[in-house]
């Protein structure tokens, strides 16, 4: 599946974008305790329940299955306008 | 009309281009956004807008529809614009047709709230020597 | 600034031209009414406003007074057209600029409102074969 | 004084401005019956109340004194913007 980040969670991960495929990753929970396994400076902004996810370009709070080709997002609280 | 874009617009010709396509819209209202020279008593240098544009297109596209149910709405336009942005530069355009002022005034209103809520967008602002991504409380 | 005049307007030119005055404002609102196509069921071909000028710019004056008495206003501008006018033209410009956007919304329905009710300007309204003096009611 | 006419009551008066001055007219309210007596097509629209008047081009709902350099106007409801 692809993840993208956006504003200061870039970063954090030193990437805009990534390919993630693992076997360990069936839905939105499991993503999230592998994204903070591999980034730990992500942990503190979890524990805070500051993040945002997408999951194909829509907002998801709860815990849903993912699929090799959903296109997930992890992003700060929004500032346009 | 979504538009989420680089470059710079003028209001005369985007308003004007949607009023064209209705001959019983009585009023439009239209909110613009720009970057001030100050902001929680920083001096402001610019500011660079970051945008998840699939995205930001989807739910502006969500707005406009909840509008729509809520209003006699005969059009809606918005254009957000991303990137280096100076101080003094327009940001967003939100404008609402319709045939009374009502409807205009009340949801280009709604329109903003939303779209400081949930677009998928975000100012990484530029002082004399930081920056610093902003977060919309209102 | 108030404008009472003939002639058509810009709205990105007259917006900006005060905007560009302020490096603060962060936000303006604009409404402006056009000649709808129809009105109260009758086809409209044009209409005729007429003014009562000097009066008119005083009593304008008094509500953008009044109205930066209620929010954070840091300029109001308003034109209204008289004369003949075909439908689709713009008939009247509110704008009003402030930091935060909630005043500029806010402030430029209450000036509408306000320009209806007591802004001396009277609209005949031509259908096909006769004419009409309209009256607002809201 | 300096009568002025708007809208649909210039058809009435077939003038849009006309000097009066009468030792008759004091106030707001002797001005009312002069225009009354002079124009009897107002009066209807006298008694329905729907005739609005500005002396110096401000609203006067109560019975002011007039003096020769004021200048009223007698119009109909509005209906701009």
């Amino acid at each position: 599946m692809k993840i993208k980040y956006f504003a200061w969670i870039k970063e954090i991960t030193q990437n805009d974008e990534e390919e993630i495929n693992s076997d360990e990753i069936d839905n939105l929970d499991q993503l999230k305790k592998f994204l903070m396994n591999k980034y730990p400076d992500l942990i503190k902004h979890f524990n805070k329940e500051i993040l945002r996810f997408a999951v194909n370009q829509e907002y998801i709070v709860e815990n849903i299955k993912l699929n090799s080709k959903d296109e997930i997002a992890v992003f700060p609280p929004v500032s346009g306008g | 009309m979504i538009k989420i874009q680089k470059e710079d617009f003028n209001s005369e010709i985007e308003i004007e281009g949607i009023k064209n396509l209705y001959s019983n819209i009585g009023a439009s209202t239209s909110f613009v956004g720009y970057v001030r020279d100050n902001n929680n008593n920083n001096r402001v240098q610019s500011i660079n807008i970051e945008v998840y544009k699939e995205m930001a297109h989807k739910q502006l596209d969500k707005i406009i529809n909840k509008a729509k149910l809520k209003w006699q709405l005969l059009d809606c336009l918005i254009i957000h614009r991303y990137g280096k942005l100076d101080v003094n530069s327009k940001i967003v355009l939100v404008s609402c047709f319709s045939e009374h002022r009502k409807d205009s005034f009340e949801s280009c209103s709604f329109i903003m709230d939303y779209l400081k809520k949930d677009a998928p967008l975000w100012k990484n602002e530029f002082y004399d020597k930081n920056n610093e991504w902003l977060e919309n409380s209102n």
